[in-house]
């Protein structure tokens, strides 16, 4: 983890229902809120709302951080209390944000094409990686999994950053594993993947480590594990990973949320 | 400007602030300037390598929170080897909380730990009693006195022993420690606490059982320091659901010397440096030129004979 | 339409909510059908006439209040005459809740409760024992047992024992409770604390400490409920913190048969009702015919070994 | 106590600051609530503010109560985080009451003339009784205490009533109890005060409780203490009462708000 972390009290600009599930917020932050790094995230304390009073703060990855307008933006699946607070809110409310915490992605210099596979609210922490990417010269391929087309999200913030999208559904029955792991061999058979970033499922990380290990090619995961703290002082965040053949644990808010996707279980 | 300083015992801290062991570690340095803070108090370790428990970890309850971390140990080395020097650069003392399953395992714990660079020893004692059929140590008396006994023996640094709060009566457990050569309380730990999702039907924590913590958990912490401290000569050091200046206040009112603030920090990691500015500003209101003053403070008066409660002070 | 009915023993409930004592009285009629609950709880009475506490009386604390009234009794005639005729003219069964200062006190009021009208006794063993030091009985095993033995001997009624929380290990006094001839257990009552009002540095109640009850307490009394269900084979009744229905679930999973509600009567005097409507959705919307099959239904894996905890169940 | 109480959800209507300490809150309600009588009261779920968050409800006299129009409104002190959380409120909030409860004060058909004598807060609670009052054909003089004039309510709603009102405050040495009694003397030698009403001041009742068990006229005082339920069942809200000699614990709540002042301890 690096740089300062502080706590911030933020104005809403603009609260965006996106689809059935999805929610999208715009609030001014300042530094050092805006200055955080695609894959870094924050703790928010989200409001009371009828559906009750959360009492821990909710991680969610940066989605967008503009240290110019000193904007910062999330969005996020709305499933309990928390974010259902959060989706609430409506321009001129205030958003208590603490962060930008964590260690982001990092982007090698060498790398000229990388390739992003994300699904769900995964698709949220890649997002900020496109345009990183892009602003590095490097080609970027946006693999998207989603359950429908009418819930996929962040395909548009990838397009708009000049990435190529391939999504893929159940609806579609696109997003079967066997059917990912064919397109990446493809691209990696082009020399199209320098680099693999994953974020939100399980069964892709599992892909993504059987041909980073196969291939030796970089491989990256964001992962998620619920928090209280978020500054690595209460072990609650824990996850497993095999390192030189024994199972240790990492705090995912401290030493990660991105990691050496090789070495994270399950 | 107030006096904040307060005495444990042989030790003089800035300021009555401290963290509570297992809500810190060297990541506070990322969003609080340390040196403000009354000491360091790390996360309880054992001398064995641990992992700690199953997840979920922790749950979130009305006004608090359950936590069932366990103890995810590095042990010893680890700690000699880089966190005593990370704390040795702040100014304030560091205090090493420090757990085992036995009396001499506590005493050679601490033992270990007697270095320089290491302020005072917090045993908690809260931890199960592999001696006693599981029960935690400060549960009973005799328990207590055996493991802070040990500890006296195996060292000369200032020695803080941590209370639990799940007894019927916290004095005579006070008295024990303080007898068998306590330097100073923590009172207390977590309330033993259980939480189950009603749509799964599951605990809401992997280990089924886990400490409550936060707001909900102070008037009832409060009590036991009220009663710890009129039960003993050495200092209290409050710690249960502080969140402010004003709940720091009430803390020392009670009869704490200083206070430990844990959950608080989740919400707000700078909590412990607006509560110090605030007691600060408490004082100068009040017109009282040391925080020393406002321990023990409480005014009662004398009432009528009151009659039999059903709900009773018992001590 | 779920069968909401429980067994407390020989005793049928319509369904399993019911007021908590000292929440409860005949005012509630003018905000309720009183004919919905499972059962109706009076405030705990004495042989003696009694004022109760003195002022303040409550206080309000973070998702809970404390509360020392005490016991304003107007004794045993006024019970007889007034409150047992008010209660007969509606449906569910009276339960009375004595407390006295001595086991034999319990066992002459409750004979002398063992009228028509009174459908059992509820012994609110939460209070001092005159002859143990004051401390409350259900704080040892030992005055337990003598109170419910003495108790079971005065009454032909069923009897139901209410627990204090204020103790470190609960499963002991439940057992202690059943083998002396309770029928049904009742935990818990308030958790003793303390509240300071840090302008004025004084106690927050005129009888400095009192009980702690409501939200914030939920999570530590389901831990005992669980505990006590899993010590004894008679049925426990659960009570702390229950403001809807998926909290009287909560405590039916862990082992309740049957739930009193108490302060969240005050926030809303039609909150049982709202439960008692939420339970049979609840099960409806479960596939569940019999809310009974509720009770203890919490789902445990077998986890592998649990590491030894710093906070530990201890039960 | 009589009548039917309700849990409610109201919708607020208007809500005004008054002057430095005073604010009023008008609710729309509908029934029960509107048929509230004059010292009735109700216990509101006061919202949450930066205050804090009030767990209790609290008790407030009904202000006004038109059970046409289906209106209710709270005239009071902000003092603690109830009250400014109420003061808070803004049209088109919503504000749960719990209510009416309790007794109210009653008007003897043989009356022609009584005396209203508050001070502070306690004027809130008086002020339906001028309509009320004057609504039987009574004449209605009400003497109303403040610190200073500035800090005077429910004058307007006396005068509106047709009420004459004698305003006595600190600041113009007008308002001890000494200059009241002699106030109160002349009104009783004149043939005008067939019964006294007082709420609001330990010092008033005083002079209320004197005159009345001298001269024999009936009075009453509306009573103020903490609550928890609101409905005679927790037994917090007592205030002692000498009756027939005996000393004795009394509800507010439901044996009250409204006694007889002469019966009334403190
Ligand atoms: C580093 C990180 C970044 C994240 N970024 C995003 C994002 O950009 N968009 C998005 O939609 N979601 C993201 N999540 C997941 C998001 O934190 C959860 O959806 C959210 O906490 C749910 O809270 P709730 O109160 O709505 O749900 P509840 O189910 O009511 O939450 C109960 C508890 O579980 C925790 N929890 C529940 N689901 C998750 C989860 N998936 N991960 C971690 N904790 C969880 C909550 O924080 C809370 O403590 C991220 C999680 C992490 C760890
Ligand atoms: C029957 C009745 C009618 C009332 N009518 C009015 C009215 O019309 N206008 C008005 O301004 N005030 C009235 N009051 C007083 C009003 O209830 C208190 O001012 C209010 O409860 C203060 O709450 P708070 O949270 O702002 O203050 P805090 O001081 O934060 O309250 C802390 C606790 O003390 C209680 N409390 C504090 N002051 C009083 C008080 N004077 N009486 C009772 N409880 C108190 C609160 O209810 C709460 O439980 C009435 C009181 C009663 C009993
Ligand atoms: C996540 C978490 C981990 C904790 N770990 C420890 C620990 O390792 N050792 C210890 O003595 N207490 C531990 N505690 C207890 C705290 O030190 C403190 O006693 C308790 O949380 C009450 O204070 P609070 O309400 O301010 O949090 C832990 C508490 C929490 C919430
Ligand atoms: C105001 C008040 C008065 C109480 N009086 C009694 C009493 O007389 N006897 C008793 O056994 N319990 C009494 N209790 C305890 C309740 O019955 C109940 O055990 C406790 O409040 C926990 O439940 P709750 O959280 O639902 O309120 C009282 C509680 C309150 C809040
Ligand atoms: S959330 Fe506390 S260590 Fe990660
Ligand atoms: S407020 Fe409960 S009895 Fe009056």
């Amino acid at each position: 983890m690096t740089g300062e972390v502080a706590v911030q009290q933020t104005e809403v600009l603009e609260s965006a229902s996106l689809n059935a599930e999805y929610h999208r917020i715009r609030v001014r932050a300042g530094a050092p809120a805006s200055q955080a790094r695609p894959g870094q995230f924050f703790q928010l304390l989200c409001p009371a709302s009828p559906a009750g009073t959360p009492f821990l703060r909710r991680p969610m990855s940066v989605y967008g951080a503009d240290p110019a307008s000193g904007e910062v933006s999330f969005l996020f699946k709305v499933t309990g209390i928390g974010t259902r607070g959060l989706a609430g809110l409506v321009p001129g409310d205030r958003l208590d944000l603490l962060g930008p915490l964590g260690n982001g992605f990092t982007l090698e210099p060498g790398w000229r094409h990388i390739v992003a596979l994300g699904r769900g609210a995964g698709l949220a922490t890649l997002a900020p990686l496109g345009a990183a990417a892009r602003a590095r010269g490097m080609e970027v391929t946006a693999i998207l999994s989603a359950r429908r087309p009418s819930l996929m999200v962040a395909d548009d913030a990838f397009r708009a950053a000049g990435a190529r999208v391939i999504p893929v559904t159940d609806a579609e029955g696109t997003s079967g594993p066997a059917h990912v792991e064919r397109l990446l061999r493809g691209m990696i058979a082009d020399g199209r993947c320098d680099a693999l970033f994953t974020c939100g499922s399980a069964r892709l990380l599992e892909v993504v480590r059987r041909l980073a290990q196969g291939f030796g090619i970089p491989a990256m995961v964001a992962l998620e594990q619920q928090m209280a703290c978020g500054l690595g002082m209460c072990f609650c965040c824990v996850r497993s990973f095999r390192v030189d053949g024994q199972v240790l644990h990492r705090r995912v808010c401290y030493d990660g949320p991105v990691f050496d996707a090789r070495e994270a279980l399950e | 400007m107030t006096d904040l300083s307060v005495r444990i015992g042989t030790l003089t801290l800035a300021n009555p602030v401290m963290p509570a062991s297992g809500t810190f570690s060297e990541g506070m340095a990322r969003a609080l300037d340390l040196n403000r803070l009354g000491a360091f108090v790390t996360k309880t370790i054992t001398r064995e390598l641990r992992l700690g428990n199953p997840l979920p970890r922790v749950a979130e309850t009305a006004g608090g929170m359950l936590n069932s971390i366990g103890i995810p140990s590095q042990g010893v080395a680890h700690f000699l080897e880089h966190t005593v020097p990370f704390f040795a650069a702040f100014a304030p003392p560091l205090v090493a909380s420090i757990s085992a399953p036995t009396a001499e395992g506590f005493a050679s714990l601490a033992a270990a730990l007697s270095v320089p660079g290491v302020a005072a020893i917090e045993a908690n004692i809260s931890c199960p009693n592999l001696e006693a059929d599981g029960q935690a140590f400060a549960m009973r008396e005799d328990s207590t006195a055996a493991a802070v006994r040990a500890l006296r023996a195996a060292t000369a640094l200032p020695l803080w022993v941590k209370l639990t709060p799940n007894v019927g009566e916290i004095a005579p457990v006070a008295r024990a420690a303080e007898a068998a050569g306590a330097d100073a309380l923590v009172v207390a730990n977590t309330i033993l606490a259980l939480s189950i999702d009603t749509e799964t039907f599951r605990p809401r924590l992997g280990n089924v059982l886990g400490g409550l913590s936060g707001p909900a958990i102070k008037p009832i912490v409060l009590r036991q320091v009220w009663q710890c401290a009129r039960a003993v000569r050495i200092p209290v050091i409050g710690c249960g659901g502080i969140a402010d200046a004003a709940d720091a206040v009430e803390y020392l009112l009670a009869g704490a010397t200083a206070v430990q603030v844990g959950t608080a920090t989740f919400r707000d990691p700078t909590a412990m440096d607006a509560i110090i500015a605030g007691l600060d500003r408490f004082c100068e209101r009040h017109d009282i030129a040391r925080v020393s003053e406002l321990t023990g403070a409480m005014r009662t008066e004398e009432t009528d004979e009151p009659e039999l409660a059903w709900v009773n002070p018992v001590a």
